[in-house]
């Protein structure tokens, strides 16, 4: 278990830090149980790592996350069910350049045993019936093609048909460029989802992940209705080295960091991964109740319609019965 | 000329009788609300919103700009239903103030409650505003970032909403930066807060070329909340304590929270188009009956 | 008539102006026939500044205007009608300071012959049938009491019977203080107004001229579709004096003008006087067409409901070949 | 062991091919796609805007921050109606180019997008866009201000609106700066457009490591108008005079005139659930056909 995240730690592009990591921090020399902090270099055993959410003990670094691990530290323990884990990409462009692409999805998925840029299914949270689609940065930098963007609307779909809320953790350098125009058509393709997701009232609730980029940033990342990111996350559009190319000067320390983000208005919350399932089940909780009273025209407002039990109730006062008993049951009210 | 003598001291005696009037209660009870309205230790919309809802989560960020902390909103629950709660924050120890910029919000403040707004109708959350702010903030990039049209936008989409409103005026209700808040169904306004369309001091700066007759102005402006119930620019006054809201919160909060209950129950039965129809009379009509000769044409 | 236009540009308070004026232009001893530009310093003749569109020959300085003289220079001769011409305050407030609200009115009514801070009329401009109003800042700095919200509403409504297009001239200090808390709800009375008319899809088009500020700019000025203003005018919520005195340093040049404000993506265009009419006549032209051609579900798009006329058209030919005939029979078409 | 021996030759032989490949016609077609889409002489968006419509007028400004040069739209008459047309532009001579920051838009520009296309939207006018960028600007405060929301928000707008939209490529269709103008329910493209994922010089510096290589790049992006046609990315494709648009604009602009009539009528017909139910499936299908085993989940 623990080599296996060692793996996932060490494999995992980190495009911004790279540089830095082998000027600032000597081969510390640890033991195959230990890794040295991508942002301070203390060096810290697995297992303590692992408690602690993958953060490091001394600054609070969040590390590099497989989807896997995500869906582990998120989930109610079993309640997975992933979707479309055997879609792959026909290789529509035959793209070629050093190396096939064919041949770099073949030798990816020998080397991390991850599959595609993002892992789907359902799931709860806190008792709550979710879906959720979770990035991974080890596979091609998290980038977006058909398969990507297939899953993202396979979600979006069971999400309205279900009416769970829809959560997804983004981490990308955006879209994937073997796949050419096609992958550019993914970010219309999930935009196009978003967008029934809103008509039909469904939650929609994302958490950027260190990095964020191009595409994925630009389309479904942030159409969501609240958006919530881990510290220090690199979120821009266009990378930092590229900026830096073009305006040809310095960048502001922090720049395009989730805290530079947030005080920029882009953001709604920067949640450190310790407090991530507690604020997403707040969020769930009040959106949730809100889904379940629908609003219909020319009938008073706030008659509810919960469609996921099937029942129809009428009347506001009844709606809140129901709502603050089903709060109670859960032993949530008022915590 | 007799008429002109008796003109001049018709005129003589008129303004003893405003200087005499200027001394009395009416006028000094107006500039104690404006000071109670100001009090340091009044109760904020953050204290509301902590002690009228059990749950709040706070979204931040105009999506576009920035984030402004002189304006707060979030998802919060409200008997068993989830509501949209957004309001001005001023802050508490010079610190915060400064963080908050007094409450005077820039145009992200106002970009931002419109998002929250949208959001909220998006699933047909009823809105609850807090408004409490000196005003809009008079700053060189605030202009050059569109004061104006974020004020604007902020009132076009409080008019065009599809779901109930309810604006609570608590403390300092300070011109078109309230009023950008509380274009709602329902107005409701604290004993002691004031709604004016200009500070006391800028009136008196202006009409009476001296910021030290804000006391005349505060009296000229009927800016308490038994004139704006008067001139229905309200719909009820939620009572405070003797001394003010800061003397007793919970039971201001006890107060305030069957009135929203109240408020919100009679505008969720509504029909969208019904809500709308109401809100636009209910503006349209206002000064409609201080106006002369309407009938004749 | 000459001396007509004198009292309306002496009478005229133009706040930002007056102090550098008094400093930087000795009294020019012009005759009564001839003012001095405002801003040059050139004396003009009057006949020629009429010839003008009164603006200065000179530097293009653009005269305040009263709106009876606007009126005379925008639509065509003769078909103005006015309503609303008798409204009046009755002092809600009984508001005094150092002269009461009921003896100021009367004062600017005596001295101006203005009787309120907007008129407002149907009328043609170019032939097309429009709904107008027109802000006077002569009377008490083109406040907004609860006359200029009534006649404001009272437009729309005229507007949304009669199929009419909105178009609305703007100069304005603010809310009208002597009507207190009254005036501010103006604001939220006029943006209700502009509301219904969005819904009905009817055009509305602004033109601010110098100043328009405060409570008239941030809500019905600014909640055009298309918003035009005159060259330099002073365009902000809130005035330089009381920006100055808050940060406690000079503003840059230009600040607040028109241009500045149209950098700022606040504006569509800086129209000159003289182009005025043509401007909008294209606006109207390419807005009225667009109106005709309603859109309603589930039957096809693009069928026509022209309001005005009272006569049905269905079809997309059908439109396409009325709408067609409309402009030739102008002598519109191509220009 | 043989086995290996024969690998090795394979993957040899397989380089020579793709050496040689790299040296014939259907690459250097490609790049000569994009030497004619970058053009100097290329027609831009005001070009066929000048010829397409009788009548325009421009509609500045975000109404929020800035007026953004790099794209400019307005009302227009095409054929007897109003529509809204909003385009990219690059610029012509230097001063120009600068000034429109060469067709790389900030976030005002697609912001100001939006505002046109709501304002489009309310009286029901087709829209449509012309699209010609190296992509959006890559700045230090054009991502402070947010470019990657302006992009995502330009995207959402696009496909909420209910008037039929037609898009069409007329130069560089540079990455998502593109696209944001893009998702429209018809997308045409000039001959010698191209569209791509990112640029052949981006691409071939990241994956060649050398930005020299863009020549190989530019094929293996498969960019051209034939291309995007045959991945359905694309409606129809307009044909240009050979040696490129710039050489008979007339021309040009007549097969386009032709075409956009006939996509808005064929829109103008459907009603508004139609419309977008038609335009989510377009966008929804895209790449689905190169998936393998979507069948068996
Ligand atoms: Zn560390
Ligand atoms: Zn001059």
């Amino acid at each position: 278990m623990e080599q296996r995240i060692t793996v996932e730690i060490t494999k995992r592009d980190k495009p911004e830090l790279k540089k830095e990591e082998k000027q600032d921090r000597a081969p510390s020399g640890v033991s195959s149980n230990a890794i040295s902090c991508t942002k301070c270099g203390t060096p810290i055993d697995l297992k303590d790592l692992e408690k602690n959410w993958f953060c490091c003990p001394q600054c609070d670094f969040h590390m590099p996350l497989s989807a896997r691990k995500r869906i582990e530290l998120l989930v109610d323990p079993g309640s997975f069910s992933e979707f479309g884990e055997k879609w792959t990409s026909t290789d529509p462009l035959n793209f070629f350049d050093l190396k096939s692409y064919q041949d770099r999805i073949n030798d990816i998925r020998a080397e991390t045993g991850v599959k595609e840029a993002m892992i789907c299914g359902r799931a709860t949270i806190s008792d709550h019936p979710v879906v959720l689609c979770f990035m991974d940065f080890a596979f091609m930098g998290g980038s977006m093609g058909c398969v990507v963007g297939e899953k993202f609307v396979r979600a979006v779909d069971i999400a309205i048909e279900e009416r769970r809320p829809l959560i997804v953790f983004t981490t990308s350098g955006g879209a994937r460029m073997q796949e050419g125009i096609l992958s550019l058509m993914q970010m219309a393709k999930t935009t196009c989802a978003v967008q029934r997701l809103e008509t039909e009232k469904i939650p929609y609730i994302s958490v950027l992940a260190n990095p964020t980029t191009g595409g994925v940033l630009a389309s479904f990342a942030l159409q969501a209705d609240v958006i919530l990111a881990e510290p220090e996350a690199l979120i821009c559009f266009t990378g930092p080295r590229v900026i830096k190319q073009t305006i040809g000067k310095e960048l502001p320390e922090g720049f395009g960091k989730a805290e530079f983000c947030l005080s920029h208005g882009q953001l709604d919350m920067i949640v450190s991964r310790k407090e991530l399932r507690k604020v997403l089940t707040l969020y769930i909780d009040l959106l949730e109740g809100a889904v379940q009273c629908e609003y219909e025209e020319p009938e008073p407002a706030f008659r509810g319609l919960p469609k996921r039990g099937g029942k129809i109730i009428r009347g506001i006062r009844e709606i809140k019965k129901v709502a603050f008993d089903a709060w109670r049951s859960l032993g949530r009210h008022g915590s | 000329m007799p008429g002109v003598h008796l003109d001049g001291m018709v005129a003589k005696i008129y303004k003893q009788i405003r200087e005499l009037l200027s001394r009395t209660s009416p006028q000094k009870e107006a500039w104690r609300t404006v000071k109670l309205a100001r009090h340091p230790k009044r109760p904020q919309t953050l204290d509301y919103i902590e002690k009228l809802f059990p749950r709040f989560n706070e979204l931040k960020g105009d999506r576009r700009y920035g984030e402004d902390p002189a304006i707060v909103g979030g998802f919060a629950e409200f008997e068993h239903r989830t509501i949209m709660a957004i309001g001005h924050q001023k802050g508490k120890d010079t610190k915060d103030k400064i963080f908050r910029n007094f409450g005077m919000p820039n145009p992200e403040g106002y970009r931002k409650a419109v998002r929250l707004m949208r959001v909220a109708e998006r699933y047909g959350l009823p809105i609850v505003t807090f408004i409490d702010t000196p005003g809009a903030y008079p700053g060189l990039e605030a202009e050059e970032r569109g004061q104006g049209e974020a004020i604007a936008y902020c009132l076009g989409t409080m008019a065009s909403l599809n779901v109930p409103t309810v604006a609570v005026l608590i403390g300092e209700g300070g011109s078109g930066g309230a009023l950008a808040l509380g274009l709602a169904d329902r107005v409701l306004m604290l004993r002691n807060a004031f709604y004016s369309v200009i500070s006391p001091e800028g009136c008196a700066a202006i009409l009476w070329k001296d910021a030290k007759q804000a006391t005349l102005a505060a009296e000229a402006l009927k800016l308490t909340s038994e004139d704006l119930l008067r001139f229905r620019v309200i719909d009820e006054i939620i009572d405070e304590p003797r001394g003010g809201a800061h003397k007793h919160l919970d039971q201001v909060v006890r107060n305030l929270s069957g009135a929203l209950s109240r408020h919100l129950q009679e505008l969720e039965v509504l029909s969208t188009a019904e809500l709308k129809k109401q809100r636009f009379a209910k503006y349209e009509n206002m000064g409609r009956e201080y106006i002369n000769g309407l009938e004749e044409s």
